[in-house]
């Protein structure tokens, strides 16, 4: 190697702008020769990485884990003590009353759905586009996918009257008739789209660990803990005859994913377009909803990432440089989201419907206008202050602002099932939707949940994708020794 | 069964079949309720749990034929009405359908059902020692004993006081035991008005009017009327008859000069406010125009008549009223194009002024004037009841006892601690008498401050009899053995009468001791009560043995010539012969009821000329800046009911409110105060404060406010007490009247909020926007049959249209006759065993009824339209209200929009075109009820069938327990249909059209041989059973000749949201108002 | 394909297992076959079985079989009613107040007689509470020649020949579905049929 | 464990990617077929080194989207249509609109299952017999880049493997034994 590698001056996040690195004179006609910043600072070693990474999953967990692990148990807690009541009492300790049959369980789900938009989408459709900067978010945004799935996945079933019969929604040959399911409504579409998208994503997560787990078996000393890793491994050796059959793999599985992705938040949000009620009943749901999807799974990305950049000292892996790209995928989609709302303005005016006319004017200036302040103001203006790059790049600034958009997205979707119901076509039936105390048990319950389940997941499980971030050193800075 | 003649069983074995049977099928049913744990077991394979299936010992005849209803013609709540049993159970009371105009049906009759599984009520005699201490159980002998001293005494200081007995045979009992045994009898009721009798006694020298009859009224002006309110009197019908816009002699024209919107005035087409202590003169001023200034009609030449409405020209009474004389004007040209077609009446709360009289008497004036009383709108051959009793008889009673006159007091079905003025003193004097019998069937205000509470049974466990508007006598039949330890009414005073020794009494408790023809070892069937009435009635009623089955039968009988018989008058020869025969023999006490029949005109007598300046007073000023009325509470009345569910939970049609009381504010005043529904208000009537949330009543007179009576109950039972407050304590006296309307009152806000159970969303219906209810004028109808109905096209649909194999299940509601009477809601309640689900509930928006009648007030035409501030009920729009009704219930649409989102197959559309919801298959993601336009939907939020007793959730969500008790306890469970699955909790459900009786009927036309078709009328559903106007009318689409297919094609028919593309199965027919002026 | 290790298959294995049972215990129904103990060993075939006359050991002619009492002389009203109804104890006590005194079971009939208590027979044919059956309505049902579509023998089978009553076909909704769907019942398979 | 019988062979470190790719098409040029790279992550033009084909897994993964598309279409339209056809909302039995988000969700569920198992199953069948893992740390799931070539090549000489491989350049050449036993 002649010319030392520009990367291993880069020795952490606080070091990198953003711009590429200009290397005077170095261009193939005696120019400056411009390379990007380096994906992983501090000048690792491929050994780092597998230190770095794989550590926590070996040791006994830090103070800091603790203290998440601990508050995280405690609302789960709250979200048993809050599902044994609704359980035993019925779904009357909840908001859901007779204009407004949906509450925050299904505001909640469609919340946790969206929030696991991102994972997949990184995944996939940052991978189809070559982007190499996914490999440092892709693992934990996955596995914060596979966890929101979860937590998503438990709000249809709660929501119904009678749990113990939910699995009458899958067309099982029975006795009754048979009876089986009617695949015109888009609950039905529900079921197949989030249990596919559930299990793809599984899939999806599961072959990307393959490698990762032969890492953390190689690293082992316990023979159990050998024998678990590489049974988890299905025994890769990295030999590239497995390689060459995992990437075409791989990449379909991307292929199938990106529009897996799309449809179910579409099909989701078929749940409300193909009802008659106005305010729900609109064309503009799906890509609205996915973008919508996408911008929050993107928060919920950049609030994870802070903190584990935090707790597990990962700011060589997740540089700013990763969080500044985040940020312009959330500006990017904000606007899109904020071009959404205006445009269910415009139609709603130019279709001429009095229904409709009425449910937006209602969102707007009605009793629960001030939901839709804090949906437009934390999802459409808010993200603007990305246009400053010294924003991008502020640690402090992108977390608020990730929680801001994550609390905006929360009261978008309030939005959409609460104002469209409560005053629908009969005056007489309109009504009111307040929350009970067991909502709020439930809702913040279900982040216990899915902070127990991603604290576990980076206790037992490599949090960032170890062979993928390998791929994208600098080899002549990050090998190994030669013995 | 010639087995068991042979073989004589004991008689235990036969102890109460019915009712150990109807206790099985309460267990029964309690797992119905508990469907969700069965099936669910069930379908993981468990094995269900063992049911046992018990047969009768011996089949009692009459049962033989399990799991098809029985009927019984009876009376509830002084109606005559066709009780349905199953298994010995009564599940339904609907008006009697062998009654043609369904007299005198109201809510509280409905509800009546409820009643008599309240877990609430005495289960047996008391003895109460006056609060001191818990009740002690004693039997029927110890009070017996007690009672029957002192009527021996005949010392003349036993008192009876009872609510109004109307009954020929019950009345004729109670003067018997008054002359045999020289007691006392009182008759008292809260909400008793004699204003008209008097009125009509000082005018026309006889205690009576005619009765009106609406379906010949062209015009009805009406001075606080209430004949809606007041179902009892039995006007609905014929109101309704002639609200067709094509009826014969045109449609009637209805104008309501009232205070408070009443539902009466919810029905006018023209609504005049004026607030109650102004209406005597405003009858007046009107009086004065027809008689003085137009010089109309025979008294225009009386100078006694013109000199006592002197003092009232619409100029002078101008100041308080607030009317100017153009109104006046355009009243007496209405009045003189309809003389002698026209009906001019007023109501109870609009007398119960201190003019009342003046009022009443100014209403006899215009009427008498304009030849109203000779046309054919009153029907002068109608048996008439004219008065319930005034309180008069109650404070003399009162004095009496103060006065240490009565050593012994016998209340039945009265409640005076609760009802009566504070000012009167009662519950204290009470202390003055030395023993005190209560007969109520609860231990309630007045009860416990008893010595012994010997309970009533239920109406529908005893005997007894009535006489109504319309018709003449109706039996009350037991339809059940009494459910506990208690015995009817008439029992009671026959056995203590026959005890004492009187005459009556005895003969007829003999009967009933006798033993029996075929069966030595037992005492003959019937108690002494109904050997009483059965005997009176066979004598002097219906005239043979075989008549008094044929009474029974049909419930009541209706010939003139019976009446004649009862009141042993003969109809009489010339006018003002007939007096009212006083049936009791106190004179100091109120004659119970007057009867009359006239073939011959009203005039004024000399005596009337005379007392007419006296009658008429002068005008009197408003008492005060602001007035209050008191009403009778729509569904409670005067609270005996209160704690009754059904009752509790029917919305009053106007304010819609449902487990509360709540001030009524002018929407001004309101806006001026700066209110929002629900704040603390302090009222107060002189001494006396109540603090009760605030209601904007629209349409109420500005300085006016209105609290209904009826609520506030202490001591009815777990399910009705406290809700709301006791108004009776605002309740005024003079000379002799309770006065519950025009009290001066203050108004102050107290500060705190209470949120009020209301069933209604938005008030105002834009129908520019939405078009959801039809309505138009009569002139627009006549120019355009069509008109009203106008709305948005729906788009086309990919689908082909579905082929119509069979019937079509429809239904028609005509809003033109529907009154709003809320009938059918009730109707409906108890068909479908739906659940009260108590103010919170309410409050959280989840009303449980299948059938509710939307309020609307209508948004007039406003240059530009109206933005989105209509739904707010502007000044502009609730304060002189076009109030609409418009009943709404599952939709039943041909293309429904619940169908298609279901995911579990739980409701989907029938080949007969109903909409079908399975409560077994639901798991209850609420999609449907999202995605139904009517919301009409209702989701079991709860466990209501079923108590939740679990301690720890009772802890975390004490809720459950309010549940439990409004609905579990005892017997209650009892009253349900086992023809519907009772819903357990989770599940979504909605009006079936009342499908148990159409797959009732298809089986009954298999039966038949028939194989499954139905006629037109085989099927009636339980709100157009209900309903008194023929409001709705359900049947076959399919088949052209049906009623409800004839009514769907009118032109007046609309199916509601044509945009929407539903295509509902219920048509609305277009509401024309007469506005024809 | 070959799974990678022991675990993995077992597990597979296992968990197919457990999903197939679950499936078959969906499809099969709990209901054939039941047959509770009732408070009286009462055999229908002793009453209303074929007879079947045999000589004793002592050479005397007895009846092992049933004597052909019709089924609606018990069971009085399926043509009328909902329920084709349990006799009630003086239906029994007809023939046992001379008929088979000495007999353990009709000594426990006469008990239950004498002290006037009802018989608690266990259910057999038990349908749950929300569907609604109605025996008038299926016997009395006929078809284009007027015949009777059905007699009680088309659900209840050979009941008159067991000496305990048990539920002998699958009894459940499939299984009356099955019967509503075929074209010669012309019967509807509407929900509203039986649930409402 | 079920891995290859064989754990014989011969292997050898590099450092970086690019040693590896040439020490690979040494290999390949040298004639030998049952060798393998093993690499911490898929390194670019390993495969052509290799003389690797490109997968055949995207075939299959066709094969089961078809599958999907028409087990979806048969079990609705079973389902809907043929066992028992209701009346949902005046909708004719066959809807077929309504019966388009779940094949399409049947068919990315069919394929991506399908073609991730398939894929792991194939990287197995695809290849030499390997390293044992368990008892073999190659360190090819850290840092380095190995070269094995099996004995069961027909080209397979202990000796002359072990010096092909150390004149490839590279490190820690070691010849492993049926045992699992590295020398060398």
């Amino acid at each position: 190697m002649t010319t030392p590698s520009p990367y291993s001056t880069v020795m952490d996040d606080a070091a990198l702008t953003g711009r590429p690195i200009v290397l005077t004179g170095q261009g193939p006609f005696g120019g400056d020769r411009e390379v990007d910043e380096p994906l992983v600072t501090g000048a690792k070693k491929y050994l780092d990485v597998d230190q770095d990474i794989c550590v926590h999953t070996e040791q006994f967990p830090t103070r800091r884990w603790w203290i998440a692990f601990t508050i995280a148990l405690a609302f789960l807690g709250m979200l048993g003590v809050a599902l044994a009541t609704l359980f035993y009492v019925g779904m009357g300790i909840v908001a859901p009353n007779s204009p407004v049959g949906w509450g925050t369980f299904i505001v909640n789900f469609v919340f946790w759905i969206g929030i696991g938009h991102a994972g997949t989408l990184i995944s996939a459709v940052l991978f189809l586009f070559r982007q190499k900067w996914r490999t440092a978010i892709n693992r934990s945004a996955e596995a914060m996918t596979l966890f929101a799935v979860a937590c998503a996945g438990i709000f249809p079933l709660i929501h119904l009257g009678r749990i113990w019969f939910a699995y009458w929604l899958v067309p099982i040959p029975n006795g009754r008739g048979p009876l089986w399911v009617n695949f015109n409504s888009a609950l039905a579409w529900d079921i197949f789209a989030i249990s596919t998208y559930g299990l793809v994503s599984l899939t999806f997560w599961y072959v990307g660990l393959l490698p990762d787990l032969a890492t953390v078996r190689d690293r082992a000393t316990h023979p159990w803990r050998k024998a678990l890793y590489n049974a988890l491994s299905l025994g890769w050796t990295g030999s590239n005859r497995a390689w060459r059959h995992y990437e075409a793999a791989y990449l379909i599985l991307a292929a199938l994913a990106t529009p897996l992705v799309f449809s179910v938040h579409t099909i989701v949000s078929f749940d409300f377009a193909t009802s008659v009620m106005p305010g729900w009943h609109a064309t503009i749901f799906p890509p609205y909803f996915v973008i919508g999807a996408i911008f929050s799974g993107f928060a919920m990305v950049i609030t994870l990432m802070t903190i584990m950049r935090w707790v597990f000292k990962l700011k060589n892996y997740i540089t700013l440089n990763h969080m500044e790209a985040m940020a312009k995928v959330i500006m990017l989609t904000g606007m899109l989201v904020g071009f959404a709302y205006i445009t269910e303005f415009f139609m709603a005016w130019y279709s001429g419907s009095a229904w409709e006319g009425f449910i937006f004017r209602n969102r707007v200036f009605g009793p629960y206008g001030w939901a839709y302040a804090i949906m437009f103001g934390c999802n459409a203006i808010v993200p603007q202050v990305f246009w400053f790059k010294a924003l991008r790049r502020n640690p402090w600034v992108l977390f608020i602002v990730s929680i801001l958009v994550n609390i905006g997205m929360w009261f978008e979707r309030y939005v959409i099932v609460v104002t469209s119901l409560y005053r629908d076509f009969l005056p007489s039936s309109w009504g009111e939707f307040n929350l009970t105390r067991f909502d709020w048990m439930i809702l913040l319950g279900s982040f216990g949940l899915f902070f127990t389940l991603f604290l576990l997941f980076v206790r037992v499980l490599p949090a960032i994708a170890v062979s993928e971030v390998k791929g994208v050193m600098d080899p002549s800075v990050a090998q190994g020794a030669q013995k | 069964m010639s087995a068991h003649e042979e073989t004589p069983r004991p008689v235990a074995s036969a102890k109460l079949p019915i009712l150990d049977n109807a206790l099985a099928r309460r267990d029964f049913l309690k797992l119905g309720g508990g469907i969700a744990t069965t099936a669910a077991l069930t379908t993981l394979g468990c094995q269900p749990p063992q049911e046992n299936s018990l047969p009768f010992v011996e089949m009692p005849e009459g049962l033989r034929t399990q799991g098809r209803p029985k009927f019984y013609a009876t009376v509830s709540a002084g109606a005559p009405v066709l009780v349905r049993t199953r298994e010995g159970r009564p599940i339904l009371i609907t008006p009697n359908p062998a009654c043609p105009a369904k007299v005198g049906v109201s809510v509280r009759a409905q509800a009546a059902l409820l009643d008599l599984y309240d877990p609430d009520r005495a289960q047996g005699p008391l003895s109460i020692r006056r609060g001191k201490g818990n009740p002690l159980k004693v039997d029927w002998l110890t009070v017996g004993t007690e009672v029957v001293r002192q009527l021996k005494a005949k010392a003349g200081d036993v008192v009876l006081l009872t609510e109004p007995i109307t009954g020929p045979a019950t009345t004729t009992l109670i003067a018997d035991l008054v002359r045999t045994l020289n007691i006392r009898h009182v008759s008292y009721s809260p909400l008793g008005s004699d204003v008209q009798t008097q009125a009509a006694e000082a005018l026309f020298g006889r205690p009576y009017l005619p009765r009106p009859n609406l379906a010949h009224a062209a015009l009805i002006v009406g001075f606080g009327a209430e004949f809606l309110d007041q179902p009892e009197t039995g006007m609905e019908l014929e109101f309704a008859k002639r609200r067709e816009p094509n009826a014969e002699g045109g449609m009637s024209r209805f104008i309501q000069l009232e205070g408070r919107l009443s539902l009466t005035g919810a029905n006018a087409d023209t609504r005049i406010r004026v607030r109650d202590s102004q209406l005597a003169n405003v009858a007046a001023a009107l009086a004065h125009t027809l008689i003085v200034s137009r010089k109309y009609g025979p008294l225009a030449s009386n100078e006694a008549v013109i000199a006592a409405l002197t003092p009232f020209a619409p100029s002078d009474v101008q100041t308080p009223t607030g009317l100017t004389a153009q109104v006046f004007e355009r009243l007496a040209d209405e009045l003189i194009n309809a003389a002698g077609r026209a009906v001019v009446l007023s109501g109870i709360t609009a007398t119960a002024t201190t003019n009342g009289l003046t009022l009443e008497t100014a209403v006899a004036l215009i009427n008498l004037t304009l030849g109203n009383y000779e046309g054919p709108a009153f029907d002068r051959q109608a048996l008439c009841t004219c008065a319930t009793p005034g309180p008069a008889a109650l404070a003399s009673l009162v004095e009496a006892m103060k006065a240490g006159q009565v050593k012994t007091l016998i209340l039945a079905g009265v409640n005076p601690v609760y009802d009566a003025p504070r000012a009167l003193g009662f519950a204290e004097a009470l202390a003055s008498v030395e023993l005190l019998v209560s007969l109520n069937d609860r231990l309630d205000e007045t009860s416990r401050l008893c010595d012994y509470l010997a309970p009533a049974s239920h109406p529908l466990e005893s005997w007894s009899d009535t006489a109504m508007p319309g018709i003449a006598v109706a039996v009350a039949q037991p339809v059940l053995r009494p459910l506990y330890d208690t015995h009817g009414l008439t029992d009671i005073l026959v056995s203590w009468g026959a005890s004492a020794g009187s005459g009556g009494a005895l003969e007829a408790a003999a009967l009933a001791a006798r033993p029996d023809a075929k069966n030595p070892a037992q005492k003959s069937a019937g108690s002494a009560g109904y050997h009483f009435i059965r005997n009176h009635l066979v004598t002097h009623v219906v005239g043979d043995a075989k008549s008094w089955d044929d009474l029974l039968r049909s419930g009541f009988v209706a010939e003139a010539t019976v009446i004649g018989r009862w009141t042993g008058l003969t109809p009489p020869a010339s006018p003002n012969t007939i007096t009212a025969r006083p049936l009791t023999t106190d004179p100091g006490m109120m004659p119970l009821i007057g009867i009359g029949f006239d073939t011959n005109t009203f005039a004024l007598t000399d005596a009337g000329l005379q007392a007419l300046p006296t009658l008429m007073g002068k005008p009197t000023a408003s008492p005060a800046d602001l007035e209050l009325q008191l009403y009778p509470h729509f569904a409670l009345h005067d609270g005996r009911q209160a704690n009754n569910g059904w009752l509790q939970e029917l919305p009053d049609p106007i304010t819609r409110l449902t487990w509360a009381s709540a001030v009524s504010i002018a929407p001004k005043r309101f806006a001026e105060m700066g209110l929002k529904d629900g704040d603390l208000m302090e009222v107060s009537v002189g001494e006396v404060t109540l603090t009760l949330p605030a209601y904007r009543h629209a349409g109420l007179h500005n300085d006016q406010l209105a609290i209904p009576l009826g609520q506030g109950r202490t001591h009815c039972g777990e399910i009705g007490k406290n809700v709301g407050v006791n108004a009776f304590t605002l309740m005024g006296q003079h000379t002799g009247r309770f006065v519950r309307a025009a009290l001066p009152v203050t108004l102050k806000k107290q500060g705190g909020f209470q949120q009020l159970p209301g069933a209604q969303g938005a008030d105002v219906i834009d129908r520019k926007p939405r078009p959801l209810v039809p309505l138009t004028t009569l002139a627009a109808y006549q120019k355009n049959p069509k008109s009203g109905t106008e709305q948005e096209e729906g788009g086309r649909t990919i689908w082909p249209e579905r082929e119509k194999k069979g019937p079509q299940w429809g239904m028609a509601i005509d809003l033109n006759k529907c009154t709003g009477c809320a009938k059918c809601v009730v109707g409906c309640q108890a068909e479908n065993n739906i659940p009260v689900v108590g103010p919170q509930t309410i409050i959280a928006g989840r009303e449980m009824s299948w059938l509710r009648i939307d309020r609307y007030y209508d948004a007039p035409e406003k240059a530009g339209g109206w933005g989105d501030e209509v739904w707010a009920g502007p000044l502009d729009v609730v304060e002189e209200p076009v109030t609409v009704f418009e009943p709404m219930l599952c939709q039943h649409c041909e293309n429904a929009p619940c169908e298609t989102v279901c995911p579990f197959n739980a409701t989907m559309h029938s080949e007969d075109g109903l909409n079908q919801q399975v409560y077994n298959r639901c798991v209850g993601t609420r999609y449907c009820a999202n995605n139904c336009p009517f919301k009409v939907r209702r989701y079991n939020w709860f466990e209501y069938s079923k108590a939740q007793t679990n301690p720890l959730f009772s802890l975390v969500f004490p809720e459950i327990k309010a549940h439990a008790i409004r609905n579990t306890r005892g017997r209650m469970q009892m009253k349900n249909n086992p023809e519907v699955t009772v819903r357990s909790r989770g599940v979504m459900e909605k009006c079936s059209f009342c499908v148990q009786r159409i797959r009732e009927a298809r089986a009954e036309s298999t039966r038949q041989g028939n194989k499954a078709t139905l006629k037109d009328g085989d099927v009636v559903t339980a709100c157009m059973e209900a309903c008194p106007t023929e409001a709705i009318v359900f049947g076959d689409l399919n088949d052209p000749n049906s009623r409800a297919a004839k009514l769907c094609a009118d032109a007046r028919s609309m199916r509601l949201l044509e945009s929407v593309g539903v295509k509902p199965a219920v048509h609305y027919l277009t509401k024309v108002r007469n506005d024809n002026t | 394909m070959k799974l990678p290790n022991k675990p993995m298959q077992l597990a597979v294995v296992l968990g197919a297992l457990a999903g197939f049972g679950v499936l078959a215990f969906l499809m099969i129904n709990p209901k054939q076959g039941y047959a509770p103990k009732q408070p009286i060993f009462f055999q229908h075939k002793r009453m209303a079985g074929d007879p079947n006359w045999v000589t004793d050991a002592n050479g005397k002619e007895v009846n092992l079989g049933g004597y052909q009492i019709p089924c609606r002389y018990c069971h009085t009203m399926p043509y009328e009613g909902r329920h084709s109804t349990l006799p009630s104890t003086d239906i029994c006590m007809n023939c046992h107040s001379v008929v088979g005194q000495d007999k353990e079971w009709v000594l426990v009939l006469k008990g239950y007689w004498e002290r006037g208590e009802p018989i608690p027979w266990v259910k057999v044919h038990d349908l749950p509470d929300f569907v609604y059956y109605d025996h008038s309505a299926h016997l009395n049902a006929v078809d284009d020649k007027g015949q009777p579509k059905l007699d009680c023998v088309n659900c209840h089978l050979d009941v008159k020949n067991d000496s305990v009553v048990q539920v002998r076909t699958k009894f459940n909704m499939g299984w009356c579905v099955e019967c509503h769907r075929k074209p010669e019942m012309a019967a509807s398979t509407d929900c509203v049929t039986c649930h409402r | 464990m079920t891995f290859p019988t064989s754990s014989k062979g011969v292997l050898g470190q590099f450092a970086v990617p690019d040693e590896a790719l040439v020490a690979a098409q040494k290999t390949h040029a040298a004639g030998y077929t049952h060798f393998d790279m093993l690499t911490p992550f898929p390194v670019h033009g390993m495969d052509d080194a290799m003389g690797l084909k490109r997968s055949w897994v995207p075939y299959l993964t066709a094969v089961l989207a078809f599958f999907g598309i028409v087990a979806a279409q048969a079990m609705m339209l079973y389902i809907m249509v043929y066992d028992w056809p209701m009346n949902f909302g005046g909708k004719p039995a066959f809807a077929w609109p309504a019966f388009i988000p779940i094949t399409f969700e049947l068919m990315v569920l069919f394929a991506a299952i399908g073609t991730a198992i398939i894929a792991v199953w194939a990287g197995k069948r695809d290849t030499v017999p390997q390293p044992p893992p368990m008892l073999i740390k190659t360190g090819a799931t850290r840092d380095k880049f190995v070269v094995w070539i099996s004995a069961t090549d027909p080209k397979f000489n202990p000796a002359n493997t072990l010096a092909f491989v150390q004149s490839l350049g590279a490190h820690g050449v070691k010849l492993v034994d049926e045992k699992g036993d590295a020398h060398a």
